[in-house]
Order: structure tokens, then C-alpha cells, then sequence
């Protein structure tokens, strides 16, 4: 349920393998993280991932578990882009299913934040002025 | 040996994205800290800021961490995923 | 970028359809709403949701611009089906896409509560005691 | 004249989908539920109920509202779409 790849995901497919979890999902919530063309004003030609492989996924394995003890979920996905996407392209994608909607959304907004926390992977920005590591969550 | 990895720009400022360091049995993380420093000039001034993190056999390393022969220490500038 | 039809729909393209608005979305929001197996201790056999034709797109349509409006998001898209809908299956999507993520969200979350609240649609449930017209949003 | 719709539950109790009734001038929405209870006992009592909404032109009805020759008025059991 939780994957770090340098191919594109469908969302659907995602929606779907989370769904198999249970049929009293009542409630699905997605978060879909895109490459912006502009940052800080510049615009971004292309961004460039890179993860600590074995420990960025055991850190989204442990934001999974984590999400399915404190809230009242059934399922959590988490796909992860790494290497070279283009503006516009997927980056990261978290899927929450319960029986009421108001756990999913909690919970899918947790998992951002939470990835964003201690998920071991950066984003190098190029732009025309060159490349750069962003350093947007100290 | 103690192998070290450098990620993102540490990776670029270390020059490497890899080294073996050899570690006098079982040490504190400040120490390992000051050996990394001398052994790396070049990323002294990172290495002790309080936004670059340091994981010991990917985990979050605290001031408690020990670290000893076979362990596999990161250095993790600030994430940017998600 | 608001709907109600009788066949399903694909949540990847609608949230690409949604995405199209702009290269400025970094981060777009899905509620999917599914069909439950439960309802009240009864299992469900089917469910059928019926509209008022034109009334039903007006207001989704009121909720899209409302939304634009008050919230700092990009573009809305909302779906719904009527007509005879399996358990497990898709019933309701509503996309959202901003640059920032958190307006998303909250765009997201009050567009399916008024969806709810002002949508006129109705859900009769078909368990093994039979038919039943639900009231749960009075 | 008024075409009146029902919905749902509605639909059932009064037996069908569509009625045209003859509204005298102006009227509000008071009086044209007046109408329709009589017009329509096996649905009265849900037309008191407050949970049951109105609507006019497809929009919500409030009791200022005023039906003429030419509306279309929905009698809306309590939603439960999404």
C-alpha cells in the first residue's frame, strides 16, 4: 500500500486498490501532489526527485500504520514519485478510505503534512537561473 | 567501519554520495559529529545545523544515539517531498 | 465542470480535466463518495438516486462558483450518477485544485457537506426488508 | 396554470410524478400549500413538515415567495444525495 517509483501512477487504479480493502467504504479521499510550473516567481523547467532508499519507505510504511491506529480508517495508500518530472506531472498521491468521509479527509491531511515531516526525499528545482535543492520544510 | 551517506545537496557539497569511516568502538553521535567534520571540511558548517538530521541504520538519530562498527549513518539535509 | 449522469465516471480524468484549468495546481483534493455494503446493520442490495432535472445542476453549479469565489482555489469539478448504483461502487467525485494544498482541502470538504445540504437528490436503498427513501440530510 | 413535481418519497406517496393546478393570480406560498393539501390529502401532513422544502423556478421558496400562473413548483423530501 505504500510505493516510492520513477513511473507514473493512475489515480484510479490507486482509488481502486485501496477500495479492495473493504465494502463498507463509504468514503474515499485522494491527495494528488503536481509539479507547479512557476516557484517563487520562477519558472521551473523540470524538478528531479531523489529518496534514501529503504528508509523513505519504511517512513511512509510507519505514517500508514500510524494513520490506521489514530484514526478511524480502513485504508491508507501512498505513492511517491522519484527522478525527473516535467510541470504539470504527478509527484505524490494518498489515498484514504473509511465509512465517513470526515476520517478520510482527516486522515489524508495528516499523511501530507506527516510525509512532508519525515519522509527522507528532495526535490531539486531547475529553472532557467539553474538547478537548486529546495529546502522548503526546515 | 561506519558507512556514511550523503544525500541532495550534502551529496553534491560531500562530493561523494558514500564513505567508510572507521569508528574506536561504540561512540556518541556528538563525537561521530566532530570526527564527520574533520573528515569533511567541507560540510563542517551543515553538518551542525539543527535543520540537517542524521539517521543511524534509518532511524531519526537523537543525542542518546550510539554508534558503533556496521552501522549506516545518513546525513539528511531538510526534506522537500510530497 | 459539474455533472449528473447515469454511467460511471473515471477519476483520473476528471481530475485531468480539472488540472487543464491551470499549471499552477500543485495540489488538488478528491472526495469520492462509494456505496457502502451496510446500512444500519442492513445489507444493501442496490441503491438508486434520483434528481431534479435542472434544479440538481443549478446548485451543483451554484456550489462550483461559490466555491471559486471563497475559497483560494483554481478549478472545481463535481460528478454525481443517478440511477441504479451497485455497493462498492462510485456515487459522487468532487475535485479541487490549488496552487497550496490546505485550500484544497478546505474547498473539498465544504463543497460535498453543501453538496448534501442544497443538492436535490434523492438515495432509496434496497435491503432484503425492502425499499426505502433515506432521510438522512433533513 | 402551475405544474407542481414530486420527488422521491413524494412521488410515491402522491401517486405521481406531475400535476397542473390553477393558481388565481398571485399567491404565497401559504395559500398554494393550502391548495395542495387539499388538492393532495395523502401528502399533507408531509407538506407541513419542515424538513420538506419547496421550490419555485427551481429555486428554494422562502415564505415570502409568490407563485403565479406559469411556475414550477417541486415539493422536496429531505436530500440525500453525495
Amino acid at each position: 500500500m505504500v510505493r516510492i517509483q520513477k513511473q507514473d501512477f493512475s489515480v484510479t487504479e490507486e482509488i481502486e486498490r485501496v477500495k479492495r480493502a473493504s465494502k463498507s467504504i463509504g468514503g474515499v479521499v485522494a491527495f494528488l501532489g503536481t509539479a507547479r510550473d512557476i516557484s517563487k516567481g520562477e519558472e521551473i523547467v523540470k524538478l528531479d526527485f531523489e529518496h534514501y532508499p529503504g528508509m523513505a519507505e519504511k517512513k511512509l510504511q510507519e505514517i500508514r500504520e500510524r494513520a490506521l491506529t489514530n484514526f478511524n480508517i480502513i485504508e491508507m495508500g501512498i505513492v511517491h514519485r522519484i527522478g525527473k518530472i516535467d510541470s504539470g506531472d504527478n509527484i505524490v498521491l494518498i489515498v484514504t478510505a473509511a465509512q465517513h468521509r470526515n476520517d478520510a479527509f482527516m486522515a489524508c491531511e495528516w499523511a501530507i503534512a506527516e510525509l512532508k515531516r519525515i519522509a527522507p526525499i528532495w526535490k531539486k528545482e531547475t529553472t532557467r537561473k539553474g538547478e537548486v535543492w529546495v529546502e522548503e520544510h526546515p | 567501519m561506519v558507512k556514511v551517506k550523503f544525500f541532495a545537496m550534502l551529496k553534491i557539497k560531500a562530493g561523494r554520495e558514500e564513505a567508510n569511516l572507521a569508528a574506536p568502538g561504540s561512540i556518541s553521535l556528538e563525537k561521530f559529529k566532530d570526527i564527520l567534520k574533520k573528515d569533511f571540511p567541507g560540510i563542517a558548517e551543515f553538518i551542525d545545523r539543527k535543520s540537517v538530521m542524521i539517521s543511524v541504520n534509518q532511524e531519526f538519530a537523537t543525542k542518546d544515539t550510539m554508534i558503533k562498527d556496521g552501522d549506516e549513518v545518513a546525513l539528511l539535509p531538510p526534506f522537500s517531498g510530497g
